[in-house]
């Protein structure tokens, strides 16, 4: 590996990437059980004029009408970027958040679906996170979909997945995956044996750009500090 | 008039097989009464997650309390997964209902305006629709389009029999401080009978200014308090407390195994020192 | 983020036929904002009262800023009928959009959510329904009864271009306090721009503490905010202060001839200096 | 007329008569605009276990949610009794609060219909009120409905009027109005040369009970304070 490789973690260039996504937006909201999304929303914040709202946060959450205000404002289009996972997340860029096998009797039960049926289609900007990049967690087809990743054209949707982000690589969604660029110390071979769904190459396909100085004194100062009232377990391991 | 009970007396308020709305884990979770709930043997609950739940339903589940649950979404936040219910759902002695968390607000202000339902946008494609059944899709009867249809889903109100939750503060006529957690009036709105407990009852009344007033469930909807001091522990509340997270952690390793969990529930349950 | 601006800079955001939404007359009602619209002589106005309005809608339409007026209701309290309403009703010279308060409530909700229409119990057999034309009537599609029909109203939402109205206090980020008045909120969420006269800008977040922050609209839904002190009079505004009675019963008797809304019009509004 | 008659106001007389129709239920709410249902039901609720919400009042009004509470409170079935008046009231108990001619360039305006269109199906017990007992205000039709007395029994449906109290006479209401008891001083003669409609006559037609020693001694002390925090004109002239 290369000196380049080693002067940050693999959980601080999810942060710089995914910061990446929404840098510059009006207003950036993260939703519950997501410290890398956080971190990333509040580099943006740090570094222009977005405004990151961390639900599970009282300092970075302005919102006063109680749980369903997320999804009001969201609603109103004063959301212009969401995060989301999946446990799995295939090629049509479905999302499953509830589990592996039958759903009323699943193999592996995952903690449900959340805001995602919803916000999916209402926020613009969708941006897709999944550090385990696997045949096991991006699949051919999910087999339960929280929310779709495309709908037909009479169907109402302001918004949807616009980006997938992961541990080896970036991808752009517009119906389809489009391999855009590969992180450093990995190449495209092992991606395509990693990845269980077809999807496009951008021509070319360009080695991301690893964290700068900038953003990494940034996750490890200001961050890891704001971070800390929402997820102090996570920001003491940053 | 709202009575103010034991811990004890509010939780006989709720008969085996009541369908329950509980808030979600960062907020007002009256875990106390959930210690208690375990303690008289509660069966048969069902769980609305307004709109997740965690720890809450976790332990109820695991001692055999719940016979159903609805929520869009059940974990112990930084600690994982919630092992007692991803434990019965692969085992399917419970019945889970999965939602997501704006179809919940949206059905319970159905419920709060007394409508038979509440329509949304987005969801349309998802499985949980079908997996539901109770949730309906019309052509938008406003569409501006005379051509194409603009499907959109409709949802039936939910009018739970119990909303349950813990406050910091309740006055003595029954006024319950909530502050910006509104989520628990549109609760309290939509439930038949709503129990509360609270850290403390204090002399003055929460109606007696417009500020106090502001963030105060009136007395109105609450069928009856109890006080239960660190009522939510090792839950957070609000500005009184923050979550005991290396308690939540150790219960998460504890509650992986049904050993483990037996162990937890006779240390921090059962002794009703909690 | 929130501009802070002169009262007259707030009022400049409002074009003319700019539809507005406006609380009732016992609640933060912008009324220096409004005789500041009166002096630059706005035209053509669409007042939305939430869900009635009073001396303010009759200041406008007796100055001849008001096309359109949708209410519950419109009268001046204690004080009786609302003068230059009613003789521009009688006249035909505005356009009055009679409805009911929930109905006003639902609709803007509605906005709020980003549905189409919103339920509503009630109103069938009311003339209110054939003089709307807007709102429609369908079966439930959650009848019960697979035989009777069970005719319901749908409401198609309301999103007005500009909340206005005016609070005790706001502070420097646009955080503005409302108080238990939360209709003000889904005013604020329903439209697209809301502008805000305040009594003073205090320099402590509104959001620092979860008391505060129970009774505050975030900055996140308001456009401006311009000091005004004293800015509800001669309607009262809360704790702070008591509406102006012998005012309103002097205005009420004033009003109801041309000459003597002039009269009134001459002292109190154009002159500037209330 | 007797010592008795001169005993009492008209005012006071409608603050009795109206308190009685409310007296023992458990929420009785008052509308804005409305000084003497809002002092009947402050009687009742000195009288007995009632709780009175007062529109206009911050003492007695514990709604914290705003103008729309009221309506969703009676949606849940929370409210036992509400009052209801209107400028024109017809023998279908249909309520005019729109105006008399054509709505669109009416001869008289009237405020309009405020929540009556939706309050008259939701709360149970509706107490119609208008001291005013002429052709003018008791019509055969009224222009404009601006609440139906009745409805179709498909219609969902859970209250209505009951009753209706004016300075002359009480009567019931079972989709058609029934004369049960006249004040004392008038006579049945004089009603149905005052009234618009046709109305049934309870066998017998008894005389109005006349307001107590103890209704007026508590209209008169602690009602009338109570009144002027929301009605210090009306409170100041009883």
């Amino acid at each position: 590996m290369s000196i380049r490789a080693n002067a940050y973690t693999p959980a601080e260039l999810m942060i710089a990437l995914l910061s990446r996504e929404v840098m510059g937006l009006g207003h950036v909201v993260v939703g519950a059980l997501s410290p890398l999304p956080a971190a990333a929303a509040l580099l943006a914040q740090a570094s222009g004029p977005t405004r990151a709202t961390i639900l599970g946060s009282k300092r970075y959450n302005s919102f006063t009408e109680g749980a369903r205000e997320l999804f009001d404002c969201a609603a109103e289009g004063r959301i212009d970027a969401f995060f989301l996972s999946g446990g799995q997340i295939d090629g049509s860029a479905n999302i499953n958040l509830v589990g592996i096998g039958d759903p009323a009797q699943p193999k592996v039960r995952f903690p449900g679906s959340f805001g995602s049926a919803y916000l999916y289609f209402l926020v613009p900007r969708i941006v897709l996170f999944r550090e385990e990049h696997s045949q096991r967690s991006l699949v051919p087809k999910v087999d339960f979909i929280s929310a779709p990743g495309v709908s037909p054209p009479n169907v109402y949707r302001r918004g949807g997945p616009k980006v997938l982000v992961t541990s080896l690589a970036r991808f752009s969604f517009d119906r389809r995956f489009r391999l855009e660029s590969i992180h450093p110390g990995h190449d495209l071979a092992e991606i395509e044996a990693a990845t269980g769904f077809d999807f496009d190459r951008a021509d070319p396909v360009v080695e991301t750009g690893v964290p700068t100085k900038n953003e990494l004194a940034l996750i490890r100062g200001r961050i890891r500090e704001e971070l800390a009232e929402a997820y102090p377990i996570f920001a003491a391991g940053i | 008039m709202t009575d103010v009970l034991t811990l004890e007396g509010l939780i006989a308020r709720i008969p085996d097989g009541a369908h329950i709305a509980i808030p979600p884990d960062y907020s007002f979770v009256a875990m106390a009464a959930t210690r208690a709930l375990i303690r008289r043997k509660a069966r048969g609950l069902r769980l609305l997650g307004v709109p997740t739940t965690g720890l809450q339903a976790d332990l109820l589940i695991g001692a055999g309390c719940v016979a159903e649950i609805e929520a869009a979404g059940v974990a112990l936040g930084e600690a994982g997964l919630a092992p007692r219910f991803s434990a019965a759902a692969r085992a399917g002695t419970i019945t889970m209902r999965d939602t997501t968390c704006p179809a919940v607000h949206a059905a319970l202000q159905a419920a709060e305006k007394g409508i038979p339902f509440m329509a949304l946008r987005g969801i349309l494609g998802s499985d949980l629709v079908s997996r539901r059944g109770d949730w309906r899709q019309i052509d938008n009867p406003f569409g501006a389009d005379e051509v194409a249809t603009d499907p959109i889903l409709l949802l039936p109100a939910i009018a739970p029999e119990i909303a349950l939750f813990h406050s910091p503060a309740a006055d003595r006529d029954g006024n319950v401080w909530i502050g910006r957690r509104r989520e628990l009036v549109t609760m309290a709105h939509a439930a038949r009978l709503t129990l509360v407990t609270v850290e403390k009852i204090v002399e003055e009344s929460l109606l007696a200014s417009e500020a106090s007033a502001a963030g105060t469930l009136p007395a109105l909807y609450v069928s009856a308090i109890a006080e239960a001091p660190h009522g939510s522990w090792p839950l957070g509340l609000g500005d009184d407390y923050a979550a005991d997270g290396a308690h939540l952690v150790a219960y998460a390793e504890a509650a992986r195994s049904d050993d483990g969990f037996r162990g937890y529930l006779e240390e921090f349950v059962l002794p009703h020192v909690y």
